[in-house]
């Protein structure tokens, strides 16, 4: 789960990180009396969780707080890269010196957390490591033995840090990997990190990714979840415990296994079909859980038909058999299934279907392979 | 000869008394698995489907000799299972459990490999040597055996490899699905070793996913080690940058970790890729008769 | 440092653990007020610091305020084993059902801290593990991965503790962690843990441990420590720096080096005399230390005499010397000391003391080992 | 040959531009010691006593091959001191540093045992290779080559020993002071091991003091699998139980740790303890002469 810099700014603060003074508005008359208090020179951001906002149009400055007002006006329903702006934090701008990198994020392959830092900043890390290579230093810290001072300096003096800012810095980065461990984040990152003209250094942003799985033990971070920017059915389907993105074709796929979910699209993908979304009910689902990926499938109009792809391990062929039948008997639908069943308890699961298509003669077409699948939807997508 | 587990692994199931463990405690009982201990923490003393069971692990081990492991606790609690297990002094655990934090899995990971143990998962549907053991979840009726070796980061598509092999009656020797999520036990790599040193494997199947860089070290490795063939499979070739595609193992982050970079890793070192499960075993059937 | 039980109790209860109600009172009239707000049943803890108070007349248990102004009484101003009684801590007493052990101690050949576990309680640990070895069990638990709940379920199998009990010990078993982490602890225990008669877990005593070298990052307990409660030496020698200790003999030992210190004494004993302390300078001490080591052992009256045994390895015999002219420069001093100077800057030391010796004329002794100057301290002494 | 550190180390000392840091590398660099670097973060490109000084270890590292350290920074950043000596690849780390919390010490000694490399201290006088070399704060005066080797957990008994055996015309072939904290690098046991491999060493003096089981491990060891003879010594015969006498390792606790305890174990090992430091010289040079 990804926070909103806003949030992430709260949890910062309370963590000893500088931040500039500002607010968050859900309003133009919001904006209009926050900027009138920092005194009308600010920063309005639309609080998009997507990178690359500033350069998308989402960051306006502005001298008072009229033009504040006007420019939340534009701001506001505006969509950012498919992200609706419904949130402006408005913030003091600040006389910017110079601008700085530091982040932590999760390295699969080191097998723990990578500080990276650079001296300097305002660009995408990317930028900055393709062009001031000499300028960005990494390390990795064991989350076993967690992370420690030496690791720090090293980095600092790897990535050609002023001396000047060493204790501010080291300070900050100490604050973000408790932040880091505390919350059981993926990654925490803050670009720029910003030298005033003051000398005062502050996080101007700051970005604070949760670890989905472990949620459950952060209840309070849980509630930050913002649905107004995701896609309406996402959210429905997250709330019934299901692993859905919704794309842009018109076969629904229904698979368990993300591997699989992926290879069946490609496979749509291969015979010249498209994929009207990414749907992966797990290992071990339910008849409840098939049912209640049947109907989230349907809720989407684009979808001509739903190839389901099963090949059973964990999950039983039955299951996911009864949840079919759940799903036809409680709701109406015309749309047609192509329906592929292998593995664990397969032959109770085609039992069950042949049992309810000749009963209620609607229309579920059973595959042998996989590939076989893929081409029966598209034809039936056509 | 099998890789890291064989007729011979005495195996203690972690969470037997569960839905999950019982039902496929018994799937594994009956494809011979030596299931010698199950362990519930407050069920000790029962039986269940002729396994008795303990409190701990520890338990398991001192009275039953058990090795190796299966674990099928819930995720708040499997990073502590695991660790119980190590600190049993088993040598391979295999973590079903899906949805474990990941500074769970970081703490797992460096437990078991300062104590020299084997750890396949998190998140996966365990290994199977093929009419030896089965330790895991995996739908023991598709496969044969045979000589070659599988590794795969999905579980699902694993079965539909070895599905599809079997149908070409190409049997396997060891199938180990590693996890699909971001820390998990073993890499391509480690498997690819034992494999090459496997007497009763010729060829291997690599199935991997986009996110991580995890098949473009094995490639290297490949290129540079491994003198049996290896065919791969990669899924996600369609799947749009940067949105989730369930477990957390596939992201595409920076333009790293795509399908395409790995596809070209793994040409490159001599292997290739086909574009289904169906071409996979196709290109498999064509490799091992030219042996 | 060790903490009071009062004080130990209330970080316990901060962190979750339940105690029973209960006041610190440094007066009979406070007694008399808490007894009173307590309704009367109360057990008087005197709070001191050493073990087996309870064997030693320092708990007391009473029925009435009146009858706890009494005991008060007879308790302030006794002396526990040594340790003057001047807090006592006034706490409800408690239905007993059960009584049990649990506390972390640091185990120096394991490398870790061994969790500790009885399913009896009530008597010293050593006590449980020689009469109920079949109800004791530990775990030492690797700090670097930190305390895991299958090493506490365990140890609580091994002990033998009722699973009723398993839930509330368990919480009571990671909060003492905690507490063993956060406050850099090197023992914690609570004895007897108590399960009431009406099925409430207690922790009827409470010991906190604080490793002294951790105290520079834990401000907040450094000002717990009591001087009531340290011999009036040891605790000007401890605001000097100085390692002291205060025994019952009459010739003063000066060293560096714990080690060399406690050789020292067994050489003035194996010559059959005394030492009045043990004063370790500890390595490159500067003369000033020096200086306040001599001030220290002479406000002691049963000094005779003192033997200054130093081996210079990265304290300076040169120092040492010039420390020793300060201190007879500055104070009228008239116990003789018997001085060995060995090791680093020997003879520059030497050439110091010489010539002081010749321009003041005062007695010093010079000896050339540390044998030759335990028998002429020991013969000062006579 | 000697143990653990030889005239072809290569030495970094961690603190140089302190006043214990400069007076003792100074020291060291005039008995000969191959000191190639010093380290004081801020203080990197400039050069004390002719030795460069870095801001990190790992570029003294990279820039002059050192392989050992000699640690003299205060006791609050003396752990991480110690952790990236160990993660820059230095092999020998020697730790002066009194006063380390021993949370940190446990961290330290789990970090470098997991390195494999090799923990001096903390708070010890170092290590001597008798005219090799000396990574510590030892007065080198008193020591004479020869084949004698000493390990003790104290550092001024350590010289008054070493200096008494010079005296009576024995030499030492390494002498190293383990350190007198709870929680430290190398046990007795780790040390005599490597004596009893070392052709140049034929005798070993063991001194010890109250507190902890290391003395009792050890006379285990020596009763097991020493075969040179081993003298001894025990510090605070006279301490009074419980009273905390110095530094942190001289705890009576429960009966267990005394002097008594430790004199009885190494007797039935067949060691001789001597009662006073020039008793344990004469026992030696009895020892020395008989083989």
């Amino acid at each position: 789960m990804r926070l909103h810099e806003y949030q992430a700014k709260q949890i910062f603060s309370e963590h000893g990180i500088p931040i500039a003074k500002g607010e968050v508005a859900t309003s133009v008359d919001d904006v209009r009396k926050i900027a009138e208090k920092l005194g009308g020179k600010v920063v309005l951001k639309s609080q998009v969780l997507v990178g690359g906002r500033g350069k998308a149009g989402g960051i306006k400055l502005s001298n008072s707080a009229e033009e504040a007002e006007e420019l939340a006006r534009e701001l506001f329903g505006k969509v950012i890269k498919g992200h609706l702006v419904s949130k402006i934090y408005v913030e003091e701008q600040l006389a910017i010196d110079k601008e700085m990198y530091v982040g932590f994020t999760l390295d699969r392959s080191r097998k723990g957390f990578t500080l990276i830092v650079s001296s300097v900043g305002g660009m995408d890390i990317e930028e900055i490591a393709a062009e001031h290579p000499d300028r960005i230093a990494s390390v990795t810290v064991d989350p076993i033995y967690g992370l420690w001072d030496y690791q720090i300096r090293n980095v600092l003096y790897a990535a050609g840090m002023p001396k000047e800012y060493f204790k501010q810095v080291t300070a900050i980065i100490k604050s973000l990997y408790s932040i880091l461990v505390k919350y059981e984040a993926e990654l925490t990152e803050i670009n720029p990190l910003v030298v005033t003209k003051s000398g005062e250094m502050i996080a101007a942003d700051a970005r604070l990714n949760i670890d989905d799985n472990a949620l459950y033990r952060h209840k309070e971070l849980e509630k930050l979840r913002d649905y107004t920017e995701v896609n309406q059915l996402e959210r429905i389907a997250d709330e019934k415990g299901l692993n859905y993105v919704k794309l842009d074709g018109n076969i629904g796929v229904i698979a368990n296994g993300a591997g699989m979910s992926m290879a069946t699209m490609d496979l749509i993908y291969l015979e010249g079909g498209k994929p009207a979304n990414f749907l992966d009910i797990g290992g071990g689902a339910s008849s409840e859980v098939v049912k209640e990926a049947i109907s989230t499938i349907l809720m989407d109009e684009n979808v001509k038909v739903i190839f389901m792809n099963i090949f059973g391990g964990i999950t039983r062929c039955d299951e996911v058999a009864n949840g079919l039948v759940k799903a036809f008997s409680d709701m109406e639908v015309s749309t047609p299934i192509v329906l592929r069943l292998a593995g664990t308890n397969e032959e109770e699961g085609r039992q069950i279907i042949q049992k309810f298509v000749k009963k209620s003669g609607i229309g579920i077409y059973v595959v042998e392979t996989m590939e076989e699948g893929a081409k029966k939807a598209v034809e039936l997508a056509r | 000869m099998a890789i890291i587990v064989d007729e011979n692994t005495k195996v203690v199931v972690q969470g037997i008394t569960g839905s999950q463990g019982s039902f496929h405690a018994e799937r594994m009982l009956k494809y011979g698995t030596r299931i010698v201990a199950g362990v519930t923490p407050g069920k000790g003393g029962n039986t269940v489907l002729g396994v008795p069971v303990f409190d701990t692990v520890r338990q398991a081990v001192e009275e039953r000799g058990a090795n190796a492991s299966v674990i099928f606790v819930p995720a708040p609690f499997a990073a502590d299972a695991v660790m119980e297990a190590v600190d049993a002094g088993i040598d391979v655990v295999v973590c079903i459990t899906e949805g474990i934090p990941v500074h769970d899995e970081l703490k797992m990971y460096k437990r078991v490999r300062a104590a020299g143990a084997t750890l396949i998962g998190p998140n996966c549907p365990g290994i199977i040597s093929v009419e030896k053991t089965h330790l895991g979840i995996m739908p023991t009726q598709i496969f044969k055996p045979g000589k070659v070796g599988i590794v795969s980061r999905s579980g699902t598509l694993t079965y539909q490899v070895a599905y599809n092999l079997s149908m070409l009656g190409i049997g396997q020797s060891t199938v180990i699905g590693i996890g699909g999520d971001r820390i998990v036990g073993l890499s391509f790599v480690d498997v690819l070793k034992l494999f090459e040193e496997d007497d009763e494997t010729e060829a291997v199947v690599l199935i991997g996913e986009i996110g991580g860089t995890d098949e473009e070290e094995a490639a290297e490795f490949i290129a540079g080690s491994m003198s049996k063939p290896v065919v791969g499979y990669i899924a996600g070739i369609t799947a749009p940058p940067g949105k989730r595609m369930g477990h957390a193992g596939a992201i595409i982050e920076g333009g790293r970790g795509t399908a395409e970079s790995k596809i070209k890793a793994l040409n490159e070192a001599g292997v290739e890729v086909g574009r289904t499960p169906m071409e996979v075993a196709k290109i498999v059937e064509k490799v091992v008769k030219k042996e």
